[in-house]
């Protein structure tokens, strides 16, 4: 052991930024909490004993919700690799992209509820489909919410001078914390909007044509 | 007040109350964990006590049956939520930066803000028993039981907000403690060079941060049912099932046991190799094995279920994937017994207690592996013979491995030490205490004795060894008070204890006891494992503060108490919602609002800078 | 200080001593199992039972003899090496060899706990015997309701509670439910417990008693504030007692005498008990245990109390003085008898429907 | 631009024109989601499909627009640890909950 004068005392063991390394653990936390929730609604698939489920879902327009939500992501990076190079003009245009993308996004969701609760009754006290769709897509909203928020005060900041080419690493982080939450809604997408309303618009359909060929059109 | 003699003052003093609510310190805040923890730990215990008096004789009516059901679900929740692991952030906080060579942990304010929430949350739950009752639905608070249909009384609303304002404190910890172990190790302290302890903590670390989310849903979906409505766990209603949250709680709940005992592992690693006058026998295979429980303790959660009806399958992989954990465990026995062969073992009360640990967790461990033996479990789960498997695991292991780190360390948290003839008295009383409570609850368990029984009556034959059972937690009790004169005595009259009183061989024992608020004048240079044994550096006095004065240290805050005020708050003003919305919901909206001020002041403060505005700002 | 000389001689001799200890220390166990506890894992009454305790015992002594050698080890290394003057630790880093060992070992015992652990489960999915004999049981809060279908009136389910009544020597294949929260279905002398989940069928251990006699039952999941008082009985009976029981169960009720003590109390059973508890031939209510046969059950309660007039008077006077039950909707109400402000019944009355229920017996 | 510009860009790190192409790939993928949801094909090829799909939407979003791919490997090593955990904690819970192991 010894003393060596001249030792910084901010550097960091690994050379990454705490901050950063902060977020990515949060990030791979994120991921149980979310994994958990979205196993929480999967293993109550289709144990509804009354109530609407997968089939309400609309496809077509949480493909284009989901669309401007990928969009966002993309305009993110734009945004950094602005501030990156010193663009300010740049960063700000993509920043105030993907905040308006985001709300967008909550808009839809919020029309998406709205519509659940009014044309199909579902409310999360409905049934489990009600209780864990809602709750889980719930609370990947609130997370949208944040990070819009977040990258609201990231703007503001940047026309007061706190944000500039220098501490782009603040708009690094909450990038990385905007991607996560896209690539929870990929998941969600993927996982319990096609795979699970497959099967039940499916059944839709089927009981569709049952119909129709009952009342002998089919 | 700011900038005097060329470095920046704090604005706001450390002294006094004031000092202590706005410290950024680790130390401080380790001491605060650590005291917290303590008079949590008689809390505890004197549950255990009240619980031991009823179950003396059968057919008691020393409490009643909801009173006795509220001890052991308090007893359980504090002993887990407010005392080990508490305890083991006492030592995470006290500890770790001086053991890798820092100044202070990664995110000083984020470390205040989890002991605030820590405590808030403890207190709020203690606080149901003025406003309703103790919680009383067991300290895994099984659904449906745990549903507003069962469980009527707002007890349960306390346990669920205040068990997820804990969690969220301790998480927040977890992720300091992770980047503060990867990122602010000393030059030259690279992970293979780390101590035990040090090492055990990041993997404790991961763990928390890993395994807690599970459990933060899982009480959310709870208090969503019984403050919404909504039909996670509502069986007749909805169809739900109740095993989902057993699967919850125990994939948080086994990692949890591990997050309990690593850090005790970790300090009795540290101890051995010191009083055998050794190092540690296979650092490499010690601290793999402690990766790998770790890693194993996520897959084996279904043990706690092998009742439930699982299915053989299943049954069969968890009963194979929970037996496999006995053999890193294993490993680590081993290699602590033959750190101690060859040695010069000196029987110092540290060491006793961490001999007390390897031999009664080596104990636990086996009755362990055959809860893991499914049939056997058939017969042993819910019995007494489970109380005493986990107890010998978490008194004989965590609380004995941890007051063997109270021992070793308190000479360098207070500069004083213990008393050597006190502290033998201690452990053995401690020691035969233990065994008298716990040995014979195994043949409880063999004879049937239900766990969470408030009585029993006469026939089934099981009074004679309650009482036994009894009169050995009052001899641990007695024990206990032996802890608290030596203390106390020490702070009177205890000799001074030097730098490194026990020639130890890691970074801690550099400093002066107990460490300026600094930590190390200069940040040292490490080369070996054993930095103080290896280089003879026992001789190396610390050098003296640079001639530009002392480092530069985070300033004390105000934020994070307000922000974990206001969130307790927030479930404060749920608790308050449920009798009275409107009051709740100002309630609500204005803890919100403070919570929010809190974030936004902490984010726009600076770390360290003067900023006299926040003092007049705040008085 | 001398140098040590407690160390053994020879290694087989020491492991033997310790294996007579281990066998020593599980032998008193056993004795103190063996001292009459109703509820001891320790006197399989049945071929489930002894299966598992065959296992136990394996497991127990295999953990024994872990246990007690590493305890050895260890003295014997805190003795050898404790500080004496002239005497410095050897500064040993690890050893590959002894690692490997030290791994390996425990995984070979652990494998040997597995195999019969394994073996035990698949057993466990067997289909039951031809003529098993099938049951359901449903935990409550908290009491136990046992259905035997096909074997009651009319085909149906015949239905008792609290005393389950089995054949000696024929398979029980018991499933298991639940109406309200999770309990466990228990019976250490006879099967192992699984839980009874709501919402779900859960399949008890198939067994077949060995003895005739009777076995104490416990409830073993937590289930709330009464879980201590919820017991129950198995009654293993010869065949011909069971088969006249079943009869008798399914016999319509002689008719109390006009004007005797009995027909008073069968009164005061429609009045008051009857909305929620079923004796055959008389109510049909199924809130509470059914009662059919009353007379003939050794316990009362949940299996808390020995079935006596004064104890019987009590439960119907004021049942949470005697078991915590909670005030809900499904619960057996307090009457309040001899508070004269609440009181629903009067000690007459509650005389009275003694009486009658104590006359359901066995003809 | 050479085959070795774009080679050192892929390497070194990908610039606002990389993430436009990335977003443009994002988007097909996800048009090719919607049309797949759409086919009468086995419900069981569907779920193949959807996952592949999405997976690779998910990698691509991590690595190029979160920079894991060029970024400290421990970066990824904290992400992905406990994605494995969840994925394999959720794949067992399914199992046991749709029974296929009795
Ligand atoms: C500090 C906490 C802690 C620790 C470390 C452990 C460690 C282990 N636990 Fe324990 N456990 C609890 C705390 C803990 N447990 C608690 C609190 C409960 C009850 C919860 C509740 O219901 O309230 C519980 C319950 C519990 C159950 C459920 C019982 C039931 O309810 O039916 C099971 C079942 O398998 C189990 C198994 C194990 C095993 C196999 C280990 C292993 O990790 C042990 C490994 C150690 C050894 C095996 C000893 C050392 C090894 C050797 C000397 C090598 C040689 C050994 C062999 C060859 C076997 N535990
Ligand atoms: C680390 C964890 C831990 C610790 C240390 C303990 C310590 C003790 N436990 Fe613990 N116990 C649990 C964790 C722990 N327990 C858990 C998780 C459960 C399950 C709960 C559930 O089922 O939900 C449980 C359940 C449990 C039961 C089963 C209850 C039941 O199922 O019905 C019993 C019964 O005897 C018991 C007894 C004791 C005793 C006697 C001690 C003693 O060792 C306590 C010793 C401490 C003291 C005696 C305190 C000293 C006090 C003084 C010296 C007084 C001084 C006073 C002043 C200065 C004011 N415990
Ligand atoms: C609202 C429903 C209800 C009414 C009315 C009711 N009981 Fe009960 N009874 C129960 C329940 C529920 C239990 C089980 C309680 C327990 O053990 O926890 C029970 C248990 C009993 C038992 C014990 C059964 C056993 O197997 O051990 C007896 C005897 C009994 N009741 C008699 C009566 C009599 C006599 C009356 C009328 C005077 C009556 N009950 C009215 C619900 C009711
Ligand atoms: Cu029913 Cu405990
Ligand atoms: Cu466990």
């Amino acid at each position: 052991m010894q003393y060596l004068s001249g030792i910084d005392d901010h550097r960091t063991s690994t050379g990454l930024d705490n901050r950063k390394m902060l977020m990515w653990a949060f990030l791979g936390s994120d991921v149980m909490f979310f994994g958990t929730l979205i196993g929480t609604h999967l293993i109550y698939r289709n144990r509804n004993l009354s109530g609407p489920q997968e089939e309400i879902l609309s496809i077509p327009i949480t493909t284009i919700s989901t669309f401007v939500l990928l969009m966002s992501s993309l305009a993110m990076v734009l945004a950094l690799a602005g501030i990156q190079r010193g663009n300010m003009g740049q960063f700000r245009f993509w920043t105030a992209i993907v905040c308006i993308f985001g709300s967008i996004f909550i808009g839809f969701q919020m029309f998406e509820f709205t519509e659940f609760a009014a044309h199909y009754g579902l409310t999360p006290r409905t049934n489990l489909f009600g209780s864990t769709f809602l709750v889980m897509t719930g609370f990947h909203g609130t997370h949208v919410a944040v990070g819009i928020l977040w990258l609201w005060s990231i703007l503001f900041a940047s026309y007061k001078g706190k944000i500039h080419q220098g501490n782009s690493l603040q708009v690094e982080i909450a990038g990385l914390y905007w991607h996560f939450v896209d690539i929870v809604w990929i998941v969600i997408f993927g996982v319990v909007y096609l795979i699970g309303a497959y099967g039940a618009e499916g059944r839709a359909l089927e009981d569709a044509h049952h119909a129709a060929r009952a009342v002998g059109i089919g | 007040m700011a900038a005097n003699i060329g470095i920046l003052k704090r604005p706001v003093s450390t002294d006094g109350v004031w000092g202590w609510i706005t410290t950024v310190d680790h130390k401080r805040i380790g001491i605060l964990y650590g005291v917290s923890a303590f008079i949590f730990f008689l809390v505890g215990g004197i549950e255990a006590l009240l619980m031991r008096v009823q179950l003396a004789q059968p057919d008691s009516t020393f409490v009643d049956a909801g009173t006795f059901n509220a001890l052991f679900t308090m007893h359980g929740t504090t002993m887990v939520f407010m005392v080990v692991m508490p305890a083991g952030a006492a030592f995470f906080n006290f500890l770790v930066p001086l053991m890798i060579g820092a100044r202070d942990v990664a995110f000083p304010r984020l470390n205040a803000l989890s002991y605030w929430l820590f405590i808030f949350g403890a207190i709020l739950m203690n606080f149901s028993f003025f406003k309703a009752a103790f919680p009383d639905v067991g300290w895994f608070g099984y659904a449906p039981l745990t549903t507003s249909e069962y469980t009527l009384s707002s007890s349960t609303d306390y346990w669920v907000l205040g068990l997820q304002i804990m969690g969220v404190g301790t998480t927040a910890a977890g992720f300091n403690f992770v980047i503060t172990i990867l990122n602010m190790r000393a030059p030259g302290m690279t992970l293979m060079r780390m101590p035990l302890f040090p090492w055990m903590t990041l993997i404790v670390s991961f763990l928390i941060i890993f395994a807690f989310p599970p459990l933060t849903i899982a009480l959310t979906l709870l208090l969503f049912d019984r403050f919404f409505g909504t039909n996670f766990f509502d069986t007749a209603g909805a169809g739900a099932d109740p095993l989902l949250w057993q699967h919850l709680f125990w994939i948080f709940g086994h990692p949890e046991v591990y997050i309990l005992i690593l850090p005790a592992m970790g300090i009795v690693s540290d101890v051995l190799p010191t009083f055998s006058r050794k190092p540690l026998f296979g650092y490499t295979t010690v601290v793999f094995a402690g990766a790998v429980i770790a890693f194993l303790g996520f897959g084996v959660w279904a043990h706690h279920m092998f009742t439930t009806g699982l299915g053989a399958w299943a049954t069969a992989a968890f009963a194979g994937a929970t037996m496999a954990i006995g053999v890193p465990t294993g490993v680590k026995v081993f290699n602590w017994l033959a750190t101690l062969w060859g040695g010069s073992i000196q029987f110092k009360t540290p060491l006793l207690f961490a001999l007390g640990f390897i031999s009664m967790f080596m104990l636990g461990g086996l009755s362990g592996v055959m809860h893991a033996a499914v049939p056997v479990d058939t017969q042993q789960q819910d019995t007494y013979f489970i109380v005493a498997h986990f107890h010998y695991v978490l008194f004989g292991g965590s609380i004995f491995g941890l007051t063997a780190g109270i021992y070793y360390w308190f000479p360098k948290m207070t500069g004083r030490m213990l008393s050597e003839r006190i502290g033998k008295w201690h452990f053995w009383l401690m020691f035969i205490g233990f065994n008298a409570t716990f040995m014979p609850m195994h043949i409880l368990g063999v004879l049937g004795m239900p766990r969470r029984v408030y009585t029993y009556s006469v026939d089934q034959n099981w009074a004679g060894l309650n009482l036994f059972v009894s009169v050995g937690a009052f001899i641990i009790a007695v024990s206990i008070l032996l802890l608290i004169i030596n203390i106390v005595r020490s702070a009177r009259k205890g000799e001074a204890a030097g730098m490194n009183p026990w020639a130890g061989a890691t970074l801690e024992w550099a400093i002066p006891s107990p460490p300026p608020h600094y930590n190390f004048a200069v940040i040292p240079t490490v080369r070996s494992q054993h930095p103080l044994w290896d280089e003879e550096a026992n001789a190396v006095e610390p050098p003296p503060l640079p001639a530009h004065g002392e480092p530069h240290m985070p300033d004390p805050s105000y934020w994070p108490i307000v922000v974990a005020f206001g969130i307790t708050m927030v479930a404060g003003g749920l608790l308050i919602w449920q009798a009275n919305t409107w009051l709740g919901l100002f309630v609500i909206a204005v803890s919100g609002f403070i919570g929010m001020r809190g974030i936004y002041g902490w984010v726009f403060e600076p770390v360290a800078e003067e900023s006299a505005e926040r003092v007049h700002a705040h008085h | 200080m001398t140098t040590p000389t407690a160390h053994p001689q020879n290694l087989a001799a020491t492991l033997r001593r310790l294996l007579y200890f281990a066998l020593a220390a599980v032998a008193l166990v056993a004795v103190l199992a063996s001292c009459d506890t109703p509820l001891t894992t320790f006197e399989p009454r049945s071929d489930a039972a002894q299966r598992v305790h065959t296992i136990y015992i394996f497991v127990i002594v295999a953990a024994s003899i872990v246990g007690f050698l590493v305890l050895a080890a260890m003295a014997y290394i805190l003795w050898k090496y404790r500080e004496r003057p002239g005497h410095t630790a050897q500064q040993i880093h690890g050893n590959t060899t002894l690692e490997i060992t030290w791994t390996v070992i425990p995984i070979l015992i652990l494998v040997a706990i597995a195999i019969p652990t394994i073996v035990w489960i698949a057993g466990t999915t067997a289909e039951p015997d031809e003529d098993a004999l099938h049951i359901e049981a449903v935990g409550h809060q908290w009491w136990f309701e046992f259905r035997y279908p096909g074997l009651g009136p009319d085909g149906e389910d015949l239905v008792t509670a609290n005393e389950l009544r089995i054949p000696v020597g024929r398979q029980v294949a018991i499933t298991l439910e639940a109406k309200d929260v999770i309990h466990s279905f228990w019976v250490p002398q006879l099967v192992g417990k699984t839980d009874m989940v709501p919402g779900r069928t859960n399949i008890l251990e198939k067994f077949t008693a060995t003895e005739v006699g009777t076995f104490y039952g416990q409830c073993a999941e937590f289930c709330g504030s009464a879980h201590a008082l919820m017991r129950f009985r198995v009654h293993v009976d010869s065949h011909a007692d069971f088969d006249r029981w079943v009869e008798n169960m399914n016999a319509d009720p002689v008719p109390p005498e006009e004007g005797s003590v009995e027909a008073a109390g069968a009164r005061v059973f429609t009045n008051f008990c009857a909305r929620c508890h079923t004796i055959y031939g008389v109510s049909t209510e199924e809130i509470g245990p059914n009662l059919t046969l009353f007379g003939d059950r050794a316990t009362l309660g949940a299996g808390i109390l020995d079935s006596t007039d004064e104890n019987l008077k009590a439960w119907v006077s004021n049942i949470r003085d005697i078991k915590p039950v909670l005030e809900t909707t499904n619960a057996m109400p307090t009457f309040y008898v001899g508070d004269p402000l609440v009181d629903q019944l009067t000690e007459a009355q509650v005389d009275q429907v003694v009486v009658y229920l104590k006359s359901l017996k066995l003809r | 631009m050479t085959t070795e510009h774009a080679h050192v860009e892929e390497h070194n790190h990908p610039g606002p024109r990389q993430y436009v192409i990335i977003g443009a790939i994002l988007a097909v993928i996800t048009l090719i989601e919607f049309g797949v949801f759409y086919l009468s094909i086995d419900p069981a090829l569907m779920t193949w499909i959807i996952l592949i799909l999405s997976s690779s939407k998910f990698l691509l979003v991590v690595g190029y627009f979160m920079h894991l791919k060029f970024d400290d490997v421990r970066f990824s090593g904290l992400f992905f640890a406990p994605f494995l955990i969840m994925v394999s904690i959720a794949v067992v819970l399914m199992a046991l909950f749709f029974n296929l192991t009795r």
